[in-house]
């Protein structure tokens, strides 16, 4: 199957997607609905995509939104494949994809402790990466980092020796 | 806070004479805190052959003199970082790689980066440059091999004079217990 | 004298039945004043004397039967090291056993079992030998098992072979009073060799029935498990007894009866078949040895309670034994008998210690322990010198005996038995050394952070026995002038033995100046010491710990301790075999059940039944004595 | 005469310690040329040494001091007995090769119970590993000697030494050559390098027993080590090489440590079990059948 | 999962003991730890503790310019850094749809290769250092020197390079580059048969490498496992083949695999790979066209990337190494995420192979699978 006939394949298979999009040849994107993300993943799955390649987040200030992103690909039609779905800001959460790939559990405890997002099932939410961190989580567009290391670590500009 | 000591803390006498073997036997941390431990194998390999200065790779901080800070440190480094010194018997050294930890670097700007490292252990020498390279380290091992010799290269020494100031500044970084940006201020 | 010492004892004994349980030390200080006077008087009569004792108990007709007792070289000797180290474990628990709810009547057995000890080795007949030994037999099988079901798996395991072994003692020895008429040892051993000239048959029988009894009592292949089953779940102060002085019963006899015919045979090979220099069969005897040795050490190696660890390794010491015993060259006996001696007082040592730990711990599983170094300090040193003295290192007297064992084995030109010993040798430093780390170093867990050293009247055999294990290590001579006069007596040549300095046909050893030369290199190690720059001390998680904070990582003291599964892999090398093995032994202990069971069926008490199974087997071998 | 054994002990550990540590220094130089590169100066062992015990250290226990200096005395204590060239330090006792044996092992004792106190889990992890290679080795060792002990009707080193003047071809190196091969590999073990240097396996267990060792204590690991190197290759060159006088003695010690090592520089290391199965079936195979040979041909 | 997978019994707690792997473990590669639960000598558990090395980058692009951000990205990997170069530049390129001249594509192919080459030849030394062969780790990265002069002739630098740009690359080669290039290799082809004398056919290294971490390749796929570790259970999947980039698509090779899927595999498909870049320079350096090295570029300062979202991989030494970046039309990145090859490797899968494993196999598991710490702490 080329990109054509596989979006043509996910249209005409699963209801629900708000948007489908080509970016190249090897790549398309899909938006869904939260409540729908398990739904399409694991459909996708037995479709071929077996591969989860990352999860990530994008922070939308300004849409007071953040992205869920998925990203997929399938050895069989070589295509990558990236799932957008966008979640409430002030109280991100989303069900989390540990039953469908072992190797989510990883990627949204990154996530969760990058964005705050809470992922609903995956009850490992221990700090993997930041050490002792108090502040609002450091990837959402609000932090500024600059000011935060200023403060932290610049306290002490004069030389002391 | 306490103030930073600066008391003359020079070695002297037979410390002087155990000086030349120490200059000449300098063991380093085989522990790579950061991007610059990637021109250290190459420094220690056939082609700069550090084994020529008496200097080699040891593997526990126990066994070593010297503390090879490769380039920034992440705050979780730092921990890790300043428990291994403390571990390190005297007499020991620390030696700083890279812009990173002179003033943060190309990282100036990070929240996970530590700015300047002489605040937290004492440094004794910094080697400049992103990434030095190996001749750049080979100089500057040498040049500390000259201020041991000289019984100049007292770090800690000031640590321990200085302990409690230095555990201050580490403090502050490590166990803080509000938020920085929007938290009340200590 | 020696019966009177016995009476006194028997009367001392029912005395100690009458003390109340709340008084329970002074029963046990009484029974230390006892073996205290056992001693003292031993050491009086001394080596030499030519003292014959004799104590009628029936005669009817012309046939006496009656205790007698004299003084050999080799009884003597044996009494006095057994004695002396009984006298230990004795002071040893009196504070052990304050506390314990003992049963008065296996107090009564324990004191039987000391006056037996007496009886045995000073026993001058078959009949006194046997009455004796079978008190041993049976006094310890009730100190092993004081009335706890979890101990009578393993008691059972031990009685059965007891049963075993008295059956067929009391057969060879009946067959030998058939031919001589009397009872004397003597006499009997003289007929036993010249029965090897006229029927071969009788005598391999004889000869078969004997030593069966020897491999049972002392644990060689393929019995070579039953001590850690025993040794295991006694009490913890009897297990130095049982694998100190009860496992060279068997021993002590051997040496009786099969190192005169051995001799013999060696000196007259006419009719034999003689391999390297000595009778095919000594050479079975010792291959067995070799091989007990071996099996021994690698499941000393896998066992992870520290009681078994040890009961192994007390086999594992009884194969160098009978190793060295049967190789028939003068070094080889000395050795042995030597070693004999060297292994009752580590191996007491080491049990000692191991009964202070779990006196203050209750813990047998090693990895469960740690540390304890830190917490008792006597108990270790103790504990250390005994298996420096154990793996036979120098300067402590493990190594005069095992050197000796090695100039008896290589002069006489065994290269593989030597081998089979310098393989258990080294095993035996692994697997001594597991016990040390696992017990006494590393890191102590944090439930055990207010164990004390143990009380100080424990302490006094401990230290006692340090003491001895140093001394004989550097003045060996004067326990092999004792085993030359045991030599002497059996017309073997002596050891040649000049001061300090043992010569050999291979070699010679100055073990002053080996202990000289320890010392020597401490010194110069403790110079060394003090010309580095001073030390400081760290808290026992200031460890490498790759950089981590383990307080990060709520990292206990415990978690930190490596001691289970120490030789993993290497223990896996011998998978295949161990399985092999391990059925081989479930079929025999199955069978060991079905028969038990028979009996079971035929008397319900269980202790009982046993006693009666005992009882029976006894009537079928008179039976069988009529019959032939 | 007292004086007399206390120069002579003094001549007989220092030669040890000295030779070793200069043999340790020219073998960093030499597999520095396999390695194409120089290293340090030859005596650069002697530095490393004073330095350590200019160093601060740490204890975690009494039993570590006591321990690690009873390791340190074991190995001295050995050498005592080894034939130094053609010197005795006990002139009644010349080289007995059981006690050697034997005393070497409370060298090891002595390390492994210093750093067991020292509570890291991987010193005993390296323990144990050095404690079963050891059992592995030892076996073709044993039986090497075994074979020499039969062969000269002598266990002492003085005899067997004597037994192989004149000229080369009466060196048990030519005599029994299998068993030589036998016996090198189990040198290799006995020196801890690779293929059988799992016991301090950086890249596994971080140096294993001298994980917690500092200043001092490293500086007694690294005399333990110097000589043991003397020790080892010396207990070898007196077996099959002919001994020899002081000169010659100290060249082929140090051909064998060189040999070792060139060995060492082209293989990885075993498995420590795999190593003992090594050790149990080639190099024990090779002095096996130079022993059977040998009781044959008697 | 996975914790469920290794959980520990309230018995089995005397049993074991814990090992603290990295971060100053000399077995360790980078600043990384795993913790290790051990029974005996086999690992039960692994926990690993990552973040000793990161710097925020995801955060840190999006305070900088597109272009700026060229000389931050190479930090995020440092024994290859030119890859991130390339995945930045790419997914410039692919949002801005610029044309990259074909020279500077054969040139940023050649580039690619030498730094794969580089990156081998520490995994050489990464094998050699872990089983103790140290003669191995002398050797090759000693010989890894050769390739870093070159760099630093061609660029400046020794290891960050900043070479590749989006649009091109930043200089053409200079004179008498190609030349020694080619030297180089040579050398390299020939110094490649003593490493297989030195480790591939050392028996002792196939023995202990030999089912060392076994995956399958169904578990592989499922794991996100990428690169060579895939290509060794068989999978014969190559980003370079398949979703070319730079020059690929126009020179011919073949992908290698082996079947085995255990250390052994792995090692031998580095081998083969570092055989197969020194072909594919060759080959670049046969067919490279004339022409300019980079496309016209509008000013630095002024240069907006379109809005969109791009996901661009590309295939480095230790697999697939991506970048997931998102424009809002700006002149900064509005959002970078950072896929690195080891990520699922290090992080996730070590924590079920490992189980099982002995504590001597995780040095030598991890230089097999070339993990990389800085990958996936960023």
């Amino acid at each position: 199957m080329n990109q054509k006939e596989l979006i043509e394949y996910i249209k005409n298979n699963f209801k629900g997607i708000e948007n489908i999009k080509s970016i190249d040849e090897k790549q398309f994107s899909i938006t869904v609905q939260k409540e729908r993300i398990i739904n399409i993943l694991s459909f996708l799955k037995l479709s071929n995509f077996k591969e989860l390649a990352l999860i990530t987040a994008v922070d939308w200030i300004k849409e007071e939104k953040i992205e869920v992103v998925y990203i997929l690909f399938s050895y069989e039609y070589e295509q990558q494949l990236i799932v957008k779905t966008y979640i409430d800001r002030q109280e991100p959460s989303i069900e989390s994809i540990k039953n469908l790939w072992e190797i989510a559990t990883m990627y949204e405890r990154d996530v969760h402790e990058f964005f705050g997002i809470d992922f609903i099932g995956n009850d490992d939410k221990r700090p993997l990466i930041l050490h002792n961190w108090k502040d609002i989580p450091p990837l959402r567009k609000d932090f500024d980092s600059l000011k935060y290391s200023n403060t932290i670590f610049g306290k002490f500009k004069k030389d002391k020796e | 806070m306490e103030l930073y000591s600066t008391k003359k803390l020079k070695d002297e006498g037979f410390e002087q004479i155990l000086n030349f073997f120490r200059k000449k036997s300098l063991w380093m941390l085989h522990y790579c805190t950061g991007c610059g431990a990637v021109e250290l194998p190459p420094t220690m390999t056939s082609r700069w052959d550090m084994e020529r200065f008496g200097m080699g790779p040891m593997a526990t901080p126990r066994q070593a003199d010297l503390l090879l800070i490769t380039g920034y440190l992440s705050l979780k480094s730092l921990k890790r970082v300043i428990y291994t010194y403390e571990q390190m018997q005297n007499p020991k050294w620390v030696i700083a790689l890279g812009s990173c930890p002179i003033n943060g670097g190309i990282y100036y700007d990070s929240y996970s980066v530590i700015n300047r490292l002489a605040l937290y252990i004492p440094v004794d020498l910094s080697i400049e440059g992103c990434m030095p390279r190996p001749e750049a380290i080979i100089e500057g091992f040498i040049k500390l091999m000259k201020q041991i010799e000289n019984g100049e290269a007292v770090g800690y020494k000031k640590y321990q004079e200085n302990y409690k100031w230095y555990k201050q500044n580490q403090d502050s970084v490590l166990k803080r217990e509000f938020p920085v940006l929007s938290g009340e201020e200590k | 004298m020696i019966i009177g010492l016995l009476f006194y004892g028997i009367i001392l004994s029912f005395l100690a039945l009458f003390v109340r349980k709340k008084y329970n030390f002074l029963r046990w200080i009484i029974f230390s004043f006892y073996i205290f006077l056992t001693l003292f008087l031993t050491i009086t009569i001394g080596k030499d004397s030519t003292y014959f004792e004799t104590f009628n108990l029936i005669s009817i007709l012309n046939f006496d039967l009656s205790l007698n007792f004299r003084i050999t070289p080799l009884g003597w000797l044996f009494t006095l090291f057994t004695t002396l180290l009984l006298f230990l474990t004795s002071i040893f628990s009196i504070v052990k056993n304050k506390n314990e709810d003992a049963e008065r009547l296996i107090n009564f057995f324990w004191f039987i079992l000391i006056i037996s000890n007496t009886g045995l080795f000073l026993a001058d007949d078959l009949f006194t030998l046997f009455i004796f030994w079978e008190l041993i037999g049976i006094s310890s099988y009730f100190v092993i098992s004081p009335g706890w079901v979890s101990s009578f798996r393993a008691v059972n395991y031990y009685f059965i072979f007891s049963i075993i072994c008295s059956f067929f003692m009391f057969s060879g020895i009946m067959i030998l009073y058939e031919g001589t008429g009397t009872f004397s040892i003597q006499k009997n051993v003289l007929y036993f060799i010249s029965l090897f000239e006229n029927s071969p048959l009788n005598a391999i029988f004889v000869a078969i029935s004997l030593i069966i009894g020897f491999f049972v009592k002392s644990a060689l292949f393929p019995f070579h498990i039953w001590p850690a089953q025993a040794h295991a779940k006694a009490p913890d102060d009897f297990s130095s007894v049982l694998s100190g002085i009860i496992i060279k019963y068997g021993l002590y006899r051997t040496i009786l009866f099969f190192i005169p015919l051995f001799l013999f045979i060696k000196e007259y090979p006419v009719n034999h078949i003689m391999v390297n220099n000595i009778p095919l069969f000594s050479h079975i005897l010792a291959w067995s040895g070799a091989i007990t040795s071996i099996i021994a050490t690698f499941l000393a190696i896998e066992s992870n309670d520290m009681k078994k660890l040890a009961a192994y390794s007390t086999v594992a010491n009884m194969g160098y034994i009978t190793t060295a015993l049967f190789s028939l060259s003068s070094f080889g006996i000395a050795g042995a008998i030597f070693h004999t001696i060297n292994h009752a007082i580590f191996k007491t040592a080491i049990f000692l210690s191991i009964a202070a730990v779990k006196y203050r711990t209750h813990e047998t599983q090693m990895h469960k322990l740690g540390g304890m170094a830190y917490k008792m300090p006597v108990t270790f040193l103790t504990f250390l010198l005994a298996i420096i003295s154990a793996a036979g290192i120098p300067p402590l007297n493990g190594y005069v005996s095992k050197w000796m064992i090695y100039q008896g084995l290589l002069s006489s030109k065994f290269p593989f038995l030597t081998l089979a010993i310098f393989l258990s040798s080294t095993g035996a430093f692994m697997y001594l050394f597991r016990a040390l780390h696992s017990i006494f170093l590393g890191q102590l867990p944090e439930k055990f952070d207010n164990v004390k050293e143990v009380p100080f009247l424990m302490q006094i055999p401990m230290y006692i026995l340090m003491f001895l294990m140093v001394s004989i290590g550097i003045f060996p001579q004067f326990v092999i002038n004792l085993i030359n006069s045991v030599l002497t007596s059996y017309n073997i040549s002596n050891i040649n033995i000049k001061n300090s300095m043992i010569f050999s046909p291979l070699s010679g050893i100055d073990s002053v100046k080996v202990f000289l030369a320890f010392t020597g290199s401490f010194i110069l190690a403790f110079i060394l010491y003090l010309i580095g720059k001073p030390r400081k001390h760290v808290q026992p998680l200031d460890t490498y710990t790759a950089g981590q904070d383990p307080a990060d990582f709520n990292l206990t003291r415990e978690l930190y301790h490596f001691a289970y599964k120490f030789y993993g892999p290497f223990e896996h090398m011998f998978d295949s075999f161990r399985t092999d093995t391990k059925e081989f032994y479930d079929s025999i202990e199955r069978k060991i059940n079905e028969i038990g069971g028979y009996f079971r069926d035929f008397q319900s008490g269980s202790i009982r039944g046993t006693i009666y199974t005992f009882m029976l087997s006894f009537v079928l071998i008179i039976i069988y004595w009529w019959l032939l | 005469m007292m004086n007399n054994y206390i120069v002579r002990f003094l001549i007989g550990s220092l030669t040890s310690i000295i030779l070793g540590l200069l043999y340790m220094g020219i073998g960093r130089k030499f597999i520095a040329r396999i390695r194409r590169c120089y290293a340090g100066p030859f005596y650069q062992s002697f530095i490393d040494v004073i330095k350590l015990f200019s160093k601060h250290s740490i204890s975690h226990h009494w039993i570590m001091d006591f321990g690690i200096m009873m390791g340190f005395s074991g190995i001295i204590a050995t050498v005592i007995f080894l034939p130094i060239g053609n010197f005795y330090v006990f002139p009644d006792m010349k080289g007995n090769l059981i006690i050697i044996m034997y005393f070497m092992t409370i060298g090891y004792l002595g390390m492994a119970m210093g750093v067991s106190a020292s509570g890291n889990p991987n010193s005993p992890i390296g323990i144990g590993r050095a404690l079963a290679l050891m059992i592995g080795y030892e076996i073709p060792f044993a039986l090497a000697v075994i074979l020499l002990i039969f062969a000269n009707g002598s266990s002492l080193l003085y005899n067997i030494i004597q037994t192989q003047q004149g000229s080369i071809y009466n060196w048990n190196l030519l005599k029994y050559p299998f068993a030589f091969i036998g016996t090198i590999i189990a040198l290799q073990g006995m020196l801890g390098e690779q293929p059988f240097d799992a016991m301090i396996a950086p890249a596994e267990i971080a140096s294993g027993p001298m994980v917690e060792l500092s200043g001092k204590f490293l500086g007694f690991g690294f005399l333990q080590h110097a000589s043991q190197i003397f020790l080892e290759t010396g207990i070898i060159t007196a077996m099959f090489l002919g001994g020899g006088t002081i000169i010659g003695f100290f060249t082929k010690q140090l051909f064998l440590y060189l040999l070792t090592l060139s060995i060492a520089s082209v293989f990885p290391r075993f498995r420590f079990e795999d190593g003992v199965k090594f050790f149990w079936t080639i190099p024990t195979s090779f002095v096996l059948f130079q022993l059977i040979l040998f009781l044959i041909k008697r | 999962m996975s914790e469920i997978l290794t959980y520990l019994g309230k018995d089995e707690e005397y049993e074991v003991y814990e090992l603290f792997f990295g971060p100053n473990h000399p077995g360790m590669s980078g600043n990384f730890s795993y913790i290790l639960t051990v029974d005996g000598h086999t690992i039960k558990k692994v926990s690993p503790d990552p973040g000793l090395l990161h710097r925020g980058f995801e955060k840190l692009v999006e305070r900088r310019l597109w272009l700026q951000n060229i000389a931050l990205i190479p930090r995020i990997c440092v024994p290859e850094p030119d890859i991130n170069e390339m995945v930045y530049s790419t997914a410039i390129e692919k949002l801005c749809h610029i044309d990259v001249p074909l020279r500077a594509s054969y040139i940023r192919t050649i580039v690619l290769e030498m730094a794969r080459l580089s990156a081998f030849l520490f995994g050489f030394g990464g094998i050699g250092g872990t089983t103790g062969l140290y003669t191995a780790s002398y050797w090759s990265i000693s010989d890894r020197d050769y390739l870093l002069d070159l760099f630093e002739w061609l660029t400046g630098a020794r290891v960050y390079h900043m070479y590749i740009l989006p649009g091109g690359v930043r200089r053409d080669l200079p004179n008498g580059w190609t030349e020694k290039l080619k030297e180089t290799i040579d050398y390299l082809q020939k110094r490649l048969n003593e490493y297989d004398r030195l480790i591939y056919n050392n028996p002792l290294v196939i023995k202990r490498l030999k089912g060392l971490g076994k995956i399958e390749k169904e578990l592989a796929i499922e794991y996100g496992i990428t690169g060579p570790n895939l290509k060794a259970t068989g999978v014969k999947y190559d980003i370079r083949k398949m979703v070319p980039y730079a020059a690929y698509d126009k020179i011919d090779f073949d992908i290698p695999s082996q079947n085995e899927g255990d250390g052994l595999a792995r090692a031998i498909q580095r081998r083969e790979e570092f055989q197969l870049s020194l072909d594919i320079i060759r080959k670049a350096l046969k067919d490279i066209p004339d022409g300019p090295v980079r496309a016209n570029m509008p000013n630095p300062l002024k240069f907006k990337v379109p809005k969109g979202e791009v996901y661009v991989k590309i295939e480095s030494a230790r697999g697939e190494h991506a970048y997931y970046i998102v424009s809002d039309g700006g002149d900064k990145p509005y959002r970078m995420a950072v896929r690195g090859g080891s990520y699922t490797a290090g992080l996730i899968l070590a924590q079920k192979v490992l189980v099982g494993c002995r504590i001597e196999d995780v040095a030598l598991w991890m230089a097999t699978m070339d993990i990389c710490p800085p990958d996936f702490d960023r």
